[in-house]
């Protein structure tokens, strides 16, 4: 079969990154492989998305060489990596504002509390809360159709812990997806339906969605670029992660691939929907990765 | 002859299967309450002129006929004649037994119960005796409700005799009706068909010789699609006046 | 020589015991995983509680929310190719020219040839959108456009296979029955329906089978929530789309969620299991019925 | 009006209704090829058909997609080809009426209802955890050979029965062993008909996604294969990640990777009905 | 008899499928370079006999026999003889023309090239005579190379023939190998039988009664399994021992 486009220039570096995980990182880590690919078109770069979840469990056992993370790594999983002999480093490479949407026809709700959201996602509304108005009394009496992240997502966690109050713990009875366009897709055609996901889904579908201000108590807030940036988007504002194994950063064209992502995260962030971090920040988690990778280099040999 | 004696009529009759002419200008006057036989050599045209006389051929594909059929004096093939109401009029018995899978009683009120009859009463009256007719009601009436598939060869063609009286037709077409069956079932089927011409017309076509002879008032010689001869039995079987009739009738050929 | 004949006819012999291989396997995949799913969770809980929300805070591991989905859409795929498919294999057999037949069948048989992806997307993007335009409460996934659109799909299996059915009941019955002035229509359902009755069960059974095991018609258009409901309008979940979902998500090796997958499955293939075989057994018992 | 009139109306009725059901078929058929056609024809050209995958939907290709799907389908052909057709073989022209080729026949009926996506976890638990292979072409094109194995056994048979028993006779009478008759008399003269069978299971394995899916198969391989060790996507994975995506751009995508798709499985159809007809024709026992 | 004058024999032969007897205690012994007649009604045994001269009946599940068939005095039923061998002794022809579809030149040497034979020359040679000992020669000696169903149903048997000589058996066994074909092609079938018998012995069934007289030495009568009569054509036509015999050949059944 034939190859690639191979463009001229470039670096000569070869071999394969793999990388998983989580969905709402996915766009930023996706245009930075595919701008990658000019760079070193014969690095074959493979981005998978099982949720934060689901990438980190392969990554503690080595499976792969970099996992895209919308929270941090937790004890259970830090603790397999531990067991596998694999250390990491985490590097933040942007901010995300959790976005609460509705369909564009709902015409009752115009803000929402984080009571009221942990009203509706709570354990306990599980087959109970099912109607528009058991949430708020002038809201129609009609079905309401949950749509969120799924079980193996980092968001589905920064929201049940942000919102519930408890990590990992949430009605079960939604349409859950670890792939956020398919939430996308249900709450753009479903006039009853309310979600959540990452800004960035937010803003490449605005013109079928409706964002939600929430009232965090200091009156509600939309999501924004500046909203996030200055943490008034709370409870549900947050940073974007990569972890990088050390394992990996061994191989030559996996710290080439860090370090190009690291410069160009800023820039496709914001392109792809989501916020840039300052420009020092970069600086610094570009330090923190070098440190890692020399220090990764002595203890490997 | 004129119309009112005879109750089925063809006149320049051919038929087609597509390109091939399997029948040509037939011309023939059935009487009424007799029992006419058509014999002749295999293919040629027997079955074809009997399935003429009920419609039976509208549904292959590529079949048409030039020429008129009349039925009591009113052409079958006219575009106000509908063909299920032919149909009941002048009833028709297979070659191999065909009762449908079902009970007995239901093989035989079939035929009224598609016209929309539902009364128990009559449907089971017309079964009685048209089974009776059929001489068949007492070897069936205690099991009624029996698979007619269960019965034998001869009962089933009974069966399907009885099923086509139940209408009440006028004319009878029987096409080889024992030609399936064993000595016995067929020496039956011959005497029910004697009984029956007292109240029907009946067309029998037959491969056996014999039996024309012995259930026929007339007689049709067929060959390679023409009707070579046409005459009183006894004297088709007597004096021929054909060669190929007198050839077929001595078993030279067929 | 001979020596080679032997070779030959064990390599051939092996291949076909492959296929036991194959079934042998696949019953050991799905029991294996799922003795370990039920040694956790009692199978009185998996098939009594009316929720299936084993990967969330609140465990409950009621398949019938999953069975209820996927007996929805198939009820509804039947509901659409039963009537349409076996009018078609009807009117085919009893009205149609042969000439019209031969070239409509095998048209008919695209539908079965196209990838089921390409239902989804069409299910998805063109039905829902429809329906949506006069069924106001409809959401974007819903079991109803998912099921019309499988349904869809199998209708060449339902009026291929039934009309093959009418087509081998003899003649001289359909003769018998317009012999005594039957419509073709009362010929079809007085005499030719009844007498290819187990040709046609065999067909109907058939397609249930294909569209219980049906997946991504229904994972890209018929939601992923499970809901123990016959309401057609809202989200639903089948146990193929539940296994898709899961195996979006990558759930890691020997947790009770990718057991689960497997339970679901165990169930998904008792069902067809149970279809496939009684299909073959009534074709098995009244096949000779007409030789 | 009489119940023989109601009778005709009904009649008359029905073959409306008849003629009606056949065509809704083939409309719907035509309607949403007609759809799938003017949304996605524009978008195929030469960039879409050797670009790799992209963030943006107007940069994105389905080289990968369709290098995947020419390589699942050569692979499974290679696998299920001579297993199904040593095994349908066995089960025509060797096995005695047994109990076992009874049960063998039981067991292939079986298997060819068996929901695909039950392959595909027999493929996870077996190949990719078992095995310990990974989600790699070889793997889907395993998965997707015993998928299709049936199918391909079954075709086998039929095909092979139809060869006169008079010819096996011939071939026997001149002293042939029953493998040289085999060889030499009844697979050239069933070739055709196996042929086409191959060639419809293939079409099928084409168009299959969930198995993929469940063993693992990856939406964003930005590189062409090289080798079965590989990991791949297919066209109907490809397919199904674009139209979960909610932008219209994708969309047409989709509608274009589907005519690419659909190109590919009518071509192999249309090979099989080709050879069917050829093979019809050609052979008058 | 002694075993040295028969070619080919049958002592107390029974012969089953399944719990189906087929042939009854079957004794006879066939002359070398005779033609040797099998007659009797459908369904009386003669194939199955005449197929377990070559070990046909093999691949047929549930047949077997009990008893001896001694080819050239020895038992083609002992555990050491090869089937393959043994076909290429006793070659066959069947009712219906079977060529293989492929061309006349791979129809002929079929038999030779599975056994292993590659020699262009010898092939080309070993197909030349058989084509001219069937009589065939000179009709398809320019198209070798054209498929053999193209040739008509009488060529298509003599090629048969042909492909069975090319073997160089020294028995030719022959089910009704004119049945199919028409007058003329039979002539051409018999003819050649009379030429072949020269050389090889010959076995063949037939249901035609003429033409049993017309070609063979021996005849042997079989009915409902049985051997009924075994004698020299001749004498079985005119002054047949058996009544059954009488009957079936002055055509009073079968
Ligand atoms: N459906 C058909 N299509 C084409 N040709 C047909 C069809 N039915 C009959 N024929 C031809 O028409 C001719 C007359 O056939 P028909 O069945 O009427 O003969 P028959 O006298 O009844 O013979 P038999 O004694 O064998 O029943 C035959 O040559 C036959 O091959
Ligand atoms: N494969 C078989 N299995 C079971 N019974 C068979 C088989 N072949 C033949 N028979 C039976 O064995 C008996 C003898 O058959 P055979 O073919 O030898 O008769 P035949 O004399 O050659 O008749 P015909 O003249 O019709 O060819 C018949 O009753 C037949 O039904
Ligand atoms: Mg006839
Ligand atoms: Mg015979
Ligand atoms: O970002 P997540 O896919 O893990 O929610």
């Amino acid at each position: 079969s034939c190859g690639g486009n191979t463009e001229e220039g470039g670096s000569d570096m070869s071999g394969s990154i793999s990388i998983d995980g989580s969905s709402t990182v996915y766009p930023v880590t996706e245009a930075v492989a595919e701008e990658y690919r000019a760079e070193a078109p014969d690095v074959k770069v493979t981005v998978g998305v099982s949720g934060t979840g689901g990438g980190m469990k392969k990554f503690s056992r080595g499976e792969i060489d970099i996992v895209n993370a919308s929270r941090s790594i937790n004890d259970s999983e830090a603790q397999t990596a531990k067991e596998n002999g694999i250390s990491y480093v985490q590097l933040s490479v942007a901010y995300d504002g959790l976005t609460v949407v509705v369909h564009p026809s709902n015409d009752w709700v115009k803000d929402i509390t984080v009571a009221e959201l942990k009203k509706m996602w709570e354990p306990e509304a599980q087959g109970t809360i099912t109607r528009w108005n058991q949430i708020r009394p002038e809201w129609p009496d009609k079905e309401i159709h949950l749509y969120g992240a799924g079980v193996e997502s980092g968001t589905y966690d920064y929201f049940t812990e942000a919102i519930v109050g408890k990590s990992h713990s949430s009605r079960g009875d939604y349409t859950a997806s670890e792939d956020d366009n398919v939430l996308v897709q249900g709450v753009s055609t479903d006039p009853l339906a309310l979600g959540f996901f990452g800004y960035a889904y937010y803003e490449e579908n605005k013109g079928k969605l409706k964002a939600i201000p929430v009232d965090n108590g200091a009156g509600p807030v939309l999501p924004s670029l500046e909203t996030v940036k200055d943490g008034s988007y709370a409870p549900l504002s947050r940073a974007l992660f990569l972890y990088v194994s050390s394992k990996a950063v061994a191989r030559p064209e996996v710290v080439d691939f860090i370090n190009f992502y690291l410069e160009n995260a800023g820039e496709l962030a914001q392109e792809v929907g989501y916020i840039a971090l300052p420009d020092n920040v970069y600086n610094e988690q570009k330090q923190k990765f070098e440190q890692f990778a020399t220090g990764a280099a002595t203890a490997n040999q | 002859m004129t119309k009112k004696q005879s109750k089925l009529e063809a006149n320049n009759l051919d038929a087609y299967y597509g390109d091939f002419q399997a029948l040509k200008n037939i011309n023939i006057a059935m009487e009424e309450k007799a029992v006419t036989a058509f014999i002749g050599p295999s293919g040629c045209g027997k079955s074809t002129f009997l399935r003429t006389l009920n419609r039976m051929n509208d549904y292959i594909d590529g079949f048409r006929i030039q020429g008129q059929i009349l039925l009591d004096g009113r052409d079958i093939y006219a575009t106000d004649v509908r063909v299920d109401e032919l149909r009941k009029e002048v009833g028709m018995v297979f070659q191999k037994p065909n009762p449908f899978p079902k009970t007995i009683y239901e093989n035989v009120v079939y035929g009224l119960k598609i016209q929309g009859i539902k009364d128990k009463k009559i449907l089971q009256e017309a079964c009685e005796k048209s089974l009776q007719q059929a001489a068949l009601w007492n070897e069936v009436k205690d099991k009624l409700d029996k698979s007619a598939l269960a019965l034998s060869g001869g009962q089933q063609q009974r069966l399907c005799i009885a099923r086509a009286l139940a209408i009440q037709p006028s004319v009878i077409l029987m096409d080889e009706p024992a030609s399936a069956l064993d000595p016995i079932s067929t020496a039956k089927i011959e005497e029910l068909i004697h009984e029956l011409k007292k109240n029907y017309t009946i067309v029998i076509v037959t491969h056996n010789m014999q039996q024309a002879g012995r259930v026929s008032d007339h007689t049709a010689f067929f060959y390679m699609g023409e009707l070579v001869e046409y005459a009183k039995t006894k004297t088709m079987f007597t004096s021929p006046s054909d060669t190929r009739t007198q050839n077929y009738i001595t078993g030279r050929f067929g | 020589m001979r020596v080679q004949e032997k070779i030959i006819e064990g390599l051939l012999w092996l291949s076909a015991a492959i296929t036991i291989l194959v079934t042998a396997s696949i019953i050991w995949v799905l029991l294996s995983e799922s003795i370990q799913f039920f040694s956790e969770v009692s199978i009185v809980r998996f098939l009594t509680e009316k929720e299936w929300t084993p990967l969330f805070a609140d465990k409950k591991f009621g398949i019938m929310p999953l069975v209820a989905g996927t007996f929805l859409t198939t009820a509804i795929a039947i509901a659409v190719a039963l009537p349409i498919g076996l009018t078609i294999a009807i009117y085919l057999n009893e009205y149609a020219h042969a000439r019209f037949k031969t070239i409509i069948k095998p048209l008919l048989e695209v539908l079965a040839t196209i990838p089921t992806v390409v239902y989804g997307f069409f299910a998805l993007t063109v039905v829902t959108p429809f329906l949506q335009s006069f069924i106001p409460g409809l959401a974007g996934f819903n079991a109803l456009s998912a099921g019309i659109v499988m349904g869809v799909m199998i209708i060449p299996m339902i009026s291929s296979l039934s009309e093959d059915a009418i087509s081998a009941v003899p003649r001289s019955l359909r003769e018998a029955a317009y012999g005594m002035g039957s419509t073709r229509l009362q010929t079809a359902f007085g005499v030719m329906v009844p007498a290819a009755s187990s040709g046609i069960l065999v067909s109907v059974i058939l397609a249930i089978s294909r569209a219980v095991g049906e997946t991504m018609i229904v994972a890209i258009a018929a939601g992923q929530q499970p809901r123990l409901t016959l309401n057609p309008l809202v989200p639903i979940e089948t146990i193929t789309t539940y296994i898709v979902q899961v195996s979006m998500g990558d759930v890691p090796h020997g947790s009770l969620e990718y057991r689960t997958i497997f339970a679901a499955g165990m169930t998904l293939f008792v069902f067809t299991f149970l279809l496939n075989n009684l299909s073959f057994w009534i074709k098995k018992k009244y096949q000779e019925k007409y030789d | 009006m009489t119940n023989s009139e109601k009778n005709r109306l009904k009649d008359k009725a029905f073959q409306v209704f008849g003629i009606f059901c056949t065509f809704i078929g083939l409309v719907v058929l035509a309607i949403f090829l007609i759809d799938i056609v003017i949304e996605g024809v524009g978008r195929i050209d030469w960039d879409f058909m050797t670009s790799l995958p992209s963030r943006r939907a107007a940069r994105a290709g389905i080289l990968t997609a369709w290098a995947g799907t020419l390589w699942i389908l050569v692979l499974s052909a290679l696998i299920a080809f001579p297993l199904g057709i040593a095994a349908g073989i066995y089960l025509e022209e060797y096995a005695k009426k047994t109990k076992l080729s009874d049960f063998l026949e039981i067991n292939i009926a079986n298997l060819a209802g068996v929901p695909s996506i039950i392959y595909g976890l027999l493929g996870l638990e077996l190949f990719v955890r078992f095995m310990h292979l990974g989600p790699v072409l070889l793997v889907g094109a395993l998965t997707l050979s015993l998928l299709i194995l049936p199918i391909v056994i079954v075709t086998t048979r039929e095909a092979i029965k139809a060869v006169p028993r008079t010819i096996r006779d011939g071939s026997f009478a001149l002293g042939a062993s029953k493998w040289q008759t085999v060889w030499n008399q009844v697979l050239p003269a069933s070739f055709g008909g196996i042929l086409t069978g191959v060639i419809l299971a293939l079409s099928r394995a084409v168009g299959e996604a969930a198995p993929l899916i469940v063993i693992g198969a990856l939406a964003y391989v930005p590189f062409v294969p090289k080798s079965p060790m590989d990991e791949f996507t297919v066209l109907p994975i490809q397919i199904f990640n674009w139209t979960s995506r909610p932008q219209a751009a994708f969309l047409t995508n989709a509608a274009a990777a589907i005519i690419v798709l659909l190109l590919i499985t009518f071509l192999l159809n249309g090979i099989a009905v080709y050879l069917r007809h050829r093979q019809q024709k050609k052979i008058k026992w």
